[in-house]
């Protein structure tokens, strides 16, 4: 008589047993490693900008400070971007016939903002504010990286949940002198966890990790 | 082989009355029997109940569909009542899940022999009820399709559950409830899906019979294992039968609400369940065995049995509804004894007394073995525990809401279309589930069956030789 | 430092303060349809306009046919792309994400409440109290603070109209000029407008009357039917102001509820009364009022009384006083009509012949007080026209004024006939409480005479321009004054308005108004001090024209800005001082300018004319009430048009919410539960419980009112306390064209109104209609069932035994280790409510809203009971249901240190923090509403459904430190998180720690009597901590253990002694 | 050298038995029986020892309540600790319910596993299937089955005919 089930069957059903379990098992795994690498979060991809601003040559060779365009970082919960009238202060002069400042000097002209991308967005239930880390000692490169470096700027840091935290729960090895926070190549002398002590000490600097710190 | 006719019963035969098989049947013949149905394309009344069921089921899913994509304020709840029928559905249908594990488990552990005949059937409840009701607590979520953070999991946010809360121990006791019983249920079924498959009449149903009865031969060996298994599963069933309707209890019972903080709801939440429970087998058994001719294997003992286990536990809950209010009046406590009051007077009042005709009154019907045993009386009161169990479920969960602490806040709650279509469609998916289960599955375990066959021919030779022999019984 | 300027034009003077014109371009070319919504959506901190998983949400939308859980993930990892739209030029002092304060105000019924505006890169965004001025110290009341709301309103009006044709507001303007080069003196020009306290608009009327000699400024609008206004008159020979100052040892309130919302000044009132209220030293409040207000509430002796019987207790009062002061002289002999049996202590206490006074210390001169007093103890009240009970009340509160001559005060509602106020006046007098009189801070100060005026030449066609800039006049004229057919006739109307309301319909030159915050202006508090009114932002709506531009045309002074007009003139008022411009930045910086007050009238009270008046009315034989009538004299006329109500009487009142029905289409409003009723949405007839009985009415029944052959059908709403056989009904409901908000919400009760009953009078009749009305009320249940929720003691009880609270103060035993929150060296915050303090105003409701963007449910939504309110106000009745106290109880989230709702929640989404903060993480709760459930005091609010507007207007006004709560999330108060962690940011980056007053909650911030205070529990200096150790104190069902962080204080109660003097 | 199976199928259970023991005592050892239902009798017959189950599911048991009970202690005292209502990080009795759910789920998962390893399953070509008669043996059919190379076959064959085996087959595993 004919066998109920052609030879391999077995075969067959245990490899789709084993499929069952391991498909869900593993598509899991792998939305959890999404979450956490560069891929999922969408850092290190340049950003397009609508005229090609270039930190390396602002921050890098003219070696303007952080804070003569991003002032608000230090009195303010938002670091701000320059106005136009700020990069005409410059631009009046220099390369002020460029074809690629038209944009520029049309803003500037007419008024309308330059509409420029945002690279670091933090979702719009998340309360950050640049003044209370600026001011107690966190430096700009800490989240932003090596700007200087960057031409276009590019979000280096996850800024995940976890990623704020674990600078919150222990800050020490993060803290370096106010003088020193919008230097982007400083590098603490000896053990950064010595310093990160002195400038806590020095600063009253005691993150919480209470929920309304950020959420509310 | 005894060839003598049973029907005469030996002297003090506890079987007498109401055997537990009627008639002497070949092995054979309870497989063709049992599996008639199984075998032979299903009738009209089949394809009609069908019908009805799917049509249910559509109903069911529109409900969903409107739930998770226009929000849950499509359903009547308010604040202060924030759970109403969502909650409610979900406690009712665990309940009744319970029957099936109790029967199958914990009978089992106590040797009782009717068991057999309507395990399958209790087990096949359980599951379709745990799946209504898994689907509640899902549903009634502001954000359902944030379910996962309910699950421990290693996130990028850091963030975990929080353990103390009884929602997550409701996810582990019903998640844990819904595999057992689908294991246990499963590995009892495998030996009789090889029976269905070697009875198969057609290659295709050869074919899907022997899929799922993955290769069993009645092995010795396997049948050894089988066994061993098949007890473990029942002792962990029993406890956790009694666990997961004791959490869910917890669900109010750690809460300080006035009518829901209270020490007696586990139990008095277990023997509800198994009451709820044991109603609806009976509501569907009923008609079943009629349907299925299978009166010989369930037979009126069966009725006899469960309706005692009605009565029981219908005692049970009532013990449970005096305890609730007779402390709420000893302690004296304004906001417990208003609750009462308001239970018994105010504007849910009508609920609460039909509640007590259904849970208390109508199980008392049962002290007449006549009526234990007259199907229509059984079929009705079943019923009305039926409808009982889901209106005590109701009151505990909106008529204390609807009036707690500040009467500033105090609201009724009415439902919408969507509360009584997910009601309603989880009813007909139900339903529906059950007469796939009815068509494709053998509905009385046939390998208990033969045993048990074999087992009461054993003690009837045996009572015979007694009574032959000089000196005996006279 | 420089502010905002003209925004219309760019060429003001002062160059700087233009910038924040071109700061709004942006927006203004949004609404052109250029980058706009991001520009407005970006630019301040993360939090602001997005829903909080918006995206997420959305993005579900999409996928969640395919998986819930792929959906779930998806979304949670990339934010998606946004822009960021920099200022091409940044206005002067503005960093972005950092709020500025404008000082600025609002002007209603021509009184003017100083503000203070928060205000966003350019959005306003919070209204708040100007601590600096008089009218505010520091509170807003409802109506300024939604007034936020009607500046984005998307109904607004925003194109103007000639002749019915669209055109630019340029076209019009010439079609003005042409008007305004008439050479007829201005014979057929009349002007429609609202009475108003703003020098610059009443210099501009002067203005206008000079070049058009014969024109005509004609006041509209319902609260000109005024009776104080009226009783000035006959009492004092002018029309005059009378400030409310009801600081005084004994207030005696007949129909006059000073502490209601639509009273101009009432939050000065309710600061002042309450601070004469100090629990250790209480003054007493007499309220005899004719349906259930928020000052009976507050009455230690309250009397229930139909509105017609104002005149009959003011008699009697009257009566009494004189007769006790002239009594006290101890005189003998009675003179005059010896009074009936059955009259009570009128008669009781015989009236003394003119003799020598005593002089009342603190009062008015011997001469005054003893023959007034006399002639006053003559006046009779026929017996029928006073209960027992109120003559009872009569008598204790006479006697209580008797007690403290020149300490008390008598003051009478405006709805009352002006012989009430005459008398009132008198009775003050004559104890020696000189009324507080200033001249008329308001103009035009005509009474509603001359509005029957204009009627007739419209009638004859004797007006061939109108110019309407009071609100709606075809919706608030009485319906026998047939102004809409009048108006008709006029060929040239032309409407000023904020919307395309019914007036507009049926103008066809219409222009559409800016809103105050619009635009430049001045005015003047109740004290006459004024304040200059500037704008936070350029019209939305670029159409829009501010009232002073119209009047300008017509003044001949349009080649100027209003904001050079408002500069000019004040730099004359102020004599031109050189320092002028500094002056000048510190009055809009101040928001006041100093020694502005209007001086006190020299007024003296015609004795002869009051007691005249009062012997011809006291000697009908049945009282007759008219009202708006110029003088007594006019009563025979008036009497047969109205007759005097015997049977039910209908009795008219502004709406707590929507006041004449202006603010009809604001949701805020529209949702604001009335403070004594609790119903939002809608109006309904309010009856007492036995007049309901009587007419077989319960609540939701819809009646069928009719006055003089006008008929409404309104669903009836039963209240204890409310007098019987008085039927009150509020106007400004049931609006016909307001936009989506508003339209056809509740009932038009204009139709009631008559020329000769402005505040209605007898009642037709009242009959059921068999339907049924679902009412939207927030709160169903009246009583508290015996539970000591909202306390309330006598003094004298209180005083004798202060430890009685003690139960009520300490925390229940615990298994759990106690919290080390107290001992931790965090700030731990806290809050305590003073009920002795809280009028139930609910201000503070609103500012809660305006804070912390919480989103209005409509009415279906409350209805279903899912209002969201995080702050609501119980109210409780108290004692007998046809006659009780009412209290008020402010409940918003206590924050319990061992809270319920904490240990429920399954995912950490509720929390707390370790400075005593009940944390509500938006983002993390998934809703199982399981905290709500095991919430004692049910405070928490659900998003059943997607409650938040996304219209990028409604945007604009969200407060961005809050986050915009989705559907599907709990939330609740927060303490106003938002605000402490503001304030320690700026601390901490200045190395401090947040200092004590630095953090003030919205409700805190805009309460009139400071009833709710915030701080920090370990600080020991704090308000708040004193407060917690006060034996008011008492924490609300502490036998839970839940020990909650915000305390109440009871209510203490002063009534009279019972009994003999 | 390919193993053959020696399939009789015998009309009761008594029968069956009694056939095994015989076969014992004939020395095969590589014996089976196939019965519609459990017959306690074929396990000693067969000198089945006891089974491993039990001590498995207990160890699972044990295993998925440690994993539970530390997994909440875990995550609510140690990783991310919160005050939540004032209640302690670490409490034994609110971590309870949870620990038993996890223990009974991994034990009875345990449970299953190991009955489908024990028996090899899913394995539905066994050669046994081959014999179209053999599908009696769900039915009513008792049958003895002996496993022995090829040479052996007929002997068995004999002895199961002579034992009273209603039929007898031989199914060879090769011959697929």
């Amino acid at each position: 008589m004919a066998p109920l089930f052609r030879p391999g069957t077995d075969s067959v059903l245990r490899a789709l047993i084993a499929l069952a379990l391991g498909v869900p098992a593993v598509s899991l795994a792998g939305l959890l490693l999404l979450a956490r690498n560069p891929l999922g979060r969408g850092s290190f991809a340049p950003h397009e900008q609508p005229l090609p601003f270039d930190h390396r040559h602002h921050v890098g060779d003219e070696g303007i400070p952080c804070g003569y365009c991003h002032e608000g970082a230090w009195r303010s919960p938002v670091a701000g971007v320059p106005p136009t009238q700020r990069c005409l202060g410059c631009h009046a002069q220099v390369w002020n016939e460029s074809a690629r400042l038209e944009p520029v000097r049309a803003s500037g002209f007419d008024g309308t903002p330059l509409p420029w991308n945002r690279v670091h967005a933090l979702p719009d239930y998340v309360w950050f504010s640049h003044q209370a880390h600026v001011n107690k000692g966190v430096g700009c490169v800490t989240c932003h990286g090596r700007v200087d470096t960057m031409p276009a700027v590019q979000q280096v840091a996850p800024l995940t949940m976890g990623w704020c935290l674990d600078c919150h729960r222990d800050p020490t090895p993060w803290l370096r002198p106010v003088s020193e926070v919008a230097n982007l190549t400083w590098r603490p002398p000896g053990d950064p966890r010595e310093t990160g002590r002195a400038v806590q000490a020095a600063l009253d600097v005691n993150p919480r990790t209470d929920c309304n710190t950020c959420h509310f | 082989m005894s060839t003598a006719d049973p029907q005469v019963p030996a002297p003090g035969d506890p079987l007498a009355e109401h055997p537990l098989l009627e008639g002497r049947h070949s092995d054979r013949a309870y497989s063709e029997s049992l599996l008639a149905y199984v075998h032979s394309p299903p009738g009209r009344t089949w394809w009609a109940l069908l019908g009805f069921g799917l049509a249910g089921t559509a109903v069911l899913t529109v409900a969903i569909g409107v739930t998770l994509f226009v929000g849950v304020g499509m359903w009547g709840n308010n604040i202060p009542v924030a759970w109403a029928f969502g909650i409610t559905n979900f406690v009712w249908w665990i309940g009744i899940g319970h029957a099936g594990t109790l029967i199958s488990a914990i009978l089992l552990l106590f040797q009782e022999k009717w068991r057999g005949s309507i395990n399958r059937f209790a087990e096949a409840m359980t599951l379709f009820a745990v799946t209504c009701a898994g689907l509640f607590p899902l549903l009634h979520l502001g954000r359902p399709w944030k379910f996962y953070w309910l699950v421990p999991y290693p996130s990028s946010l850091r963030a975990w559950p929080q353990f103390r809360s009884p929602l997550t121990w409701d996810i582990a006791a019903v998640g844990t409830y819904l595999t057992v019983s689908l294991l246990f249920w499963y590995v009892g079924l495998v030996p009789d899906l090889a029976t269905a498959r070697d009875t198969a009449r057609t290659p295709r149903a050869r074919f899907w019979y022997g899929l799922a009865s993955l290769g069993w031969r009645g092995s010795a060996r396997h049948w050894r294992q089988w066994r061993t298994g098949y007890l473990l599963l029942a002792g962990l069933a029993t406890p956790l039968v009694v666990s997961v309707h004791t959490i869910v209890s917890f669900d109010f019972a750690v809460a300080q609400l006035p009518g829901w903080h209270t020490t007696i709801f586990p139990p008095y939440f277990v023997a509800g369940a198994v009451f709820s429970g044991f109603a609806l087998v009976l509501t569907l058994l009923i008609p079943a065995r009629k349907a299925l001719r299978i009166e010989h294997v369930v037979t009126p003992l069966h009725l006899d049995n469960m309706a005692k286990v009605l009565m029981a536990t219908g005692w049970m809950v009532a013990y449970g509804y005096i305890q609730e209010h007779f402390f709420a009046w000893f302690s004296a406590n304004p906001f417990e004894m208003h609750a009462t009051q308001a239970e018994f007077f105010g504007p849910y009042a009508p609920l609460f007394w039909m509640q007590v005709f259904c849970n208390v009154g109508v199980p008392q019907l049962f002290w007449f073995p006549r009526l234990r045993t007259n199907v229509v009386v059984l079929w009705v009161a079943a019923l009305l525990i039926n409808v009982g169990m889901w209106t005590e479920r109701f009151l505990i969960v909106v008529a204390s809401l609807s009036m707690d602490f500040l009467p500033s806040s105090w609201a009724a709650y009415r439902p919408t279309w969507v509360d009584w279509s997910l009601l309603g469609g989880t009813v007909a998916f139900f339903g529906t589930a059950f007469l796939l289960f009815l068509k494709f599955v053998p509905p009385v375990s046939m390998s208990e069956m033969k045993e048990l066959q074999r087992e009461v021919d054993a003690s009837l030779q045996f009572r015979r030789e007694q009574g032959t022999r000089p000196g005996g019984a006279p | 430092m420089p502010l905002l300027t003209d925004p219309a034009r760019t060429d003001a003077p002062d160059a700087p303060a233009t910038e924040p014109v071109r700061a709004w371009r942006s927006l203004e070319e949004w609404h052109a349809g250029g980058p706009g919504p991001e520009a407005v959506s970006r630019e301040h901190p993360p939090g602001a306009m997005l829903p909080p998983e918006g995206v997420a949400r959305r993005t579900f939308l999409q996928l969640a046919t395919a998986s819930l859980a792929a959906a779930g993930f998806s979304g949670c990892f990339r934010q998606p792309p946004e822009k960021i739209l920099p200022y091409s030029t940044p206005p002067e002092g503005l960093t972005p994400g950092v709020p500025l304060h404008f000082a600025t105000g609002l002007e209603w019924s021509g009184r003017t409440v100083g503000l203070v505006v928060e205000s966003h890169e350019g959005r306003p965004t919070k209204v708040e109290g100007n601590p600096l001025h008089p009218a505010s110290l520091g509170a807003a009341g409802v109506f300024e603070q939604a007034a936020l709301l009607g500046l984005y309103d998307p109904a607004r009006a925003k194109t103007a109209r000639l002749q019915g044709v669209e055109a630019a507001w340029s076209t019009v303007r010439d079609a003005l000029r042409k008007q305004a080069e008439r050479q007829d003196g201005g014979a057929g020009l009349r002007f429609l407008v609202e009475p108003t306290g703003s020098p610059l608009v009443q210099a501009l009327y002067a203005r206008i009357q000079q070049r058009f000699p014969y024109a005509r400024i004609i006041p509209c609008g319902v609260a000109l039917a005024d009776g104080r206004r009226e009783g000035t008159r006959l009492a004092y020979g002018r029309v005059l102001d009378v400030v409310h100052d009801v600081g005084r040892a004994v207030v005696v309130a007949v129909d006059d509820d000073f502490l209601a919302t639509t009273q101009p000044g009432h939050l000065r009132a309710a600061r002042d009364f309450v601070s004469a209220r100090k629990p250790e030293a209480m003054n007493r409040l007499w309220v005899a009022e004719s349906t259930l207000t928020l000052t009976g509430g507050f009455a230690d002796e309250r009397l229930r009384m139909r509105p017609s019987q104002g005149v009959a207790l003011m008699l009697a009062l009257a009566a009494e006083v004189g007769g006790g002061i002239s009594g006290s002289t101890g005189a003998n002999a009675p003179v005059g009509p010896v009074p009936g049996p059955n009259e009570g202590g009128a008669g009781a206490r015989a009236p003394a012949a003119p003799s020598r006074a005593a002089p009342a210390e603190g009062g008015p001169g011997p001469r005054v007080t003893e023959t007034l007093a006399a002639k006053l103890a003559q006046l009779r009240v026929p017996a029928t026209a006073l209960t027992d009970a109120q003559r009872a009340w009569v008598r204790g509160a006479a006697r209580d004024l008797l007690a403290h001559r020149g300490q008390g005060r008598v003051t009478v509602g405006p709805r009352q006939p002006p012989l009430v106020h005459e008398l009132a006046f008198a009775v003050d007098e004559a104890l020696g409480n000189t009324p507080r009189l200033l001249e008329p801070v308001a103009f035009p100060d005509e009474g509603p005479e001359a509005l029957n005026l204009l009627m007739a030449e419209l009638f004859d066609g004797r007006v061939d321009t109108l110019i309407i800039t009071a609100w709606n006049p075809a919706w608030t004229m009485t319906v026998d004054s047939n102004f809409t057919r009048n108006l008709e006739r006029a060929p040239f109307r032309l409407y000023h308005g904020l919307h395309e309301d019914e007036t507009a319909a049926r103008c066809p030159t219409f222009v559409p108004a800016t809103h105050p915050f619009e635009s430049w202006r001045d005015g003047r508090a109740p004290d006459g001090t004024a304040s200059v009114l500037q704008p936070l932002i350029a019209p939305l709506f670029p159409g829009a024209v501010s009232e002073v531009e119209l009047l300008s045309v017509f003044a001949g002074l349009e080649s100027q800005s209003p904001y050079e007009l408002l500069k000019s003139l004040w730099r004359e008022r102020s004599g031109a001082p050189l320092d002028f411009e500094a002056r000048w930045e510190t009055w809009l910086a101040d928001g006041v300018i100093p020694g502005t007050q209007a001086p006190p009238a020299r007024a003296v009270l015609d004795e002869a004319a009051v007691v005249q008046d009062a012997l011809e009315v006291a000697g009908l034989a049945s009282l007759r009430i008219v009202q708006d009538a110029p003088d007594l004299r006019a009563e025979a006329r008036a009497s047969h048009l109205s007759k005097a109500p015997e049977g039910l009487e209908l009795s008219l009142v502004l709406d707590s919410r929507l006041y004449d029905g202006r603010f009809a289409g604001n949701a805020w409003l529209q949702e604001l539960p009335d403070p004594v009723t609790k119903l939002t949405w809608d109006n309904a007839a309010l009856l007492s419980p036995a007049t309901a009985r009587a007419l077989s009415l319960e609540k939701g029944d819809v009646a069928r009112l009719e006055v003089l052959g006008q008929a409404v059908e309104v669903p009836v709403l039963v209240l204890p306390g409310q007098p019987d056989d008085t039927v009150t009904l509020a106007l400004g409901h049931g609006r016909e064209r307001v936009g989506p908000v508003g339209q056809g919400v509740g009932v038009n009760a204009y139709p009631l109104r008559s020329r000769y009953m402005p505040w209605g009078g007898g009642l037709g009749s009242i009959t059921r209609t068999g339907r049924h009305q679902a009412l939207a009320l927030t709160q169903e249940h009246w009583s508290m069932e015996g539970r000591q929720l909202a306390l309330q003691l006598a003094q004298a009880a209180f005083r004798a035994k202060p430890q009685a609270l003690q139960p009520l103060q300490e925390d229940g035993e615990r298994l759990y280790p106690p919290a080390a929150l107290l001992k931790s060296d965090r700030h731990q915050w806290a809050m305590a409510i003073d009920l002795h303090r809280c009028t139930g105003c609910s201000a503070c409701m609103v500012a809660c809203q305006a804070e912390n963007n919480v989103p209005v449910v409509g009415r279906d939504g409350v209805l279903k009971s899912r209002e969201m309110h995080w702050l609501r106000i119980d109210r409780y009745f108290l004692g007998d249901p046809d006659d009780p106290g009412f209290i008020t109880q402010p409940v918003a989230c206590v924050h319990c240190e061992a809270a319920p709702c904490e240990y429920v929640c399954p995912v950490n989404a509720t929390v707390h923090s370790d400075e005593g903060l009940n944390q509500m993480v938006y983002n993390r709760c998934i809703g199982t509403r399981y905290c709500s459930n095991n919430c004692p005091y049910k405070v928490r609010r659900f998003n059943y459904l997607e409650y938040q507007q996304r219209e990028p207007l409604t945007r604009l006004r969200q407060n961005p430190d809050v986050t915009v709560r989705s559907r599907g999330v709990m939330e609740k108060c927060t303490y106003c998180v938002q605000r402490i962690e503001r304030a320690r940011t700026v601390a901490r980056s200045a190395h401090r720690d947040v200092r004590e007053g630095e953090v003030l909650t919205a409700c805190q911030q805009a309460c009139p009597t400071e009833a709710i205070t915030f701080g920090d529990l370990r600080a020991p200096e704090s308000r708040v901590r004193r407060e917690h150790e006060d034996p008011r104190h008492y924490k609300l069902l502490n036998t839970l253990g839940t020990r909650p962080r915000t305390v109440h204080l009871v209510r203490l109660k002063n009534p009279a002694p019972k009994g003999g003097a | 050298m390919n193993r053959h199976w020696v399939l009789g199928e015998f009309t009761s259970s008594d029968a069956l038995v009694a056939a095994l023991k015989a076969l014992r005592a004939k020395g095969f050892m590589q014996l089976d029986a196939h019965t519609p239902f459990p017959v306690e009798e074929t396990f000693e017959a067969l000198g089945l020892k006891r089974s491993w189950l039990p001590p498995l599911t207990l160890a699972a048991g044990l295993g998925g309540a440690a994993f539970a009970y530390v997994a909440q202690w875990f995550t609510n005292a140690v990783d991310y600790p919160l005050d939540v209502g004032g209640r302690p990080l670490h409490s034994v009795p609110t971590n309870l319910p949870i620990t038993f759910e996890l223990g009974v789920l991994s034990a009875a998962l345990m449970v299953f596993g190991a009955l489908m390893v024990l028996f090899g399953f899913p394995h539905v070509t066994h050669p046994v299937f081959d014999v179209e008669s053999f599908r009696s043996a769900s039915v009513d059919g008792f049958w003895a089955s002996v496993a022995v190379d090829a040479e052996d076959a007929p002997a068995v064959e004999a002895a199961l005919r002579e034992l009273g085996a209603r039929q007898v087959s031989v199914v060879d595993e090769g011959a697929r």
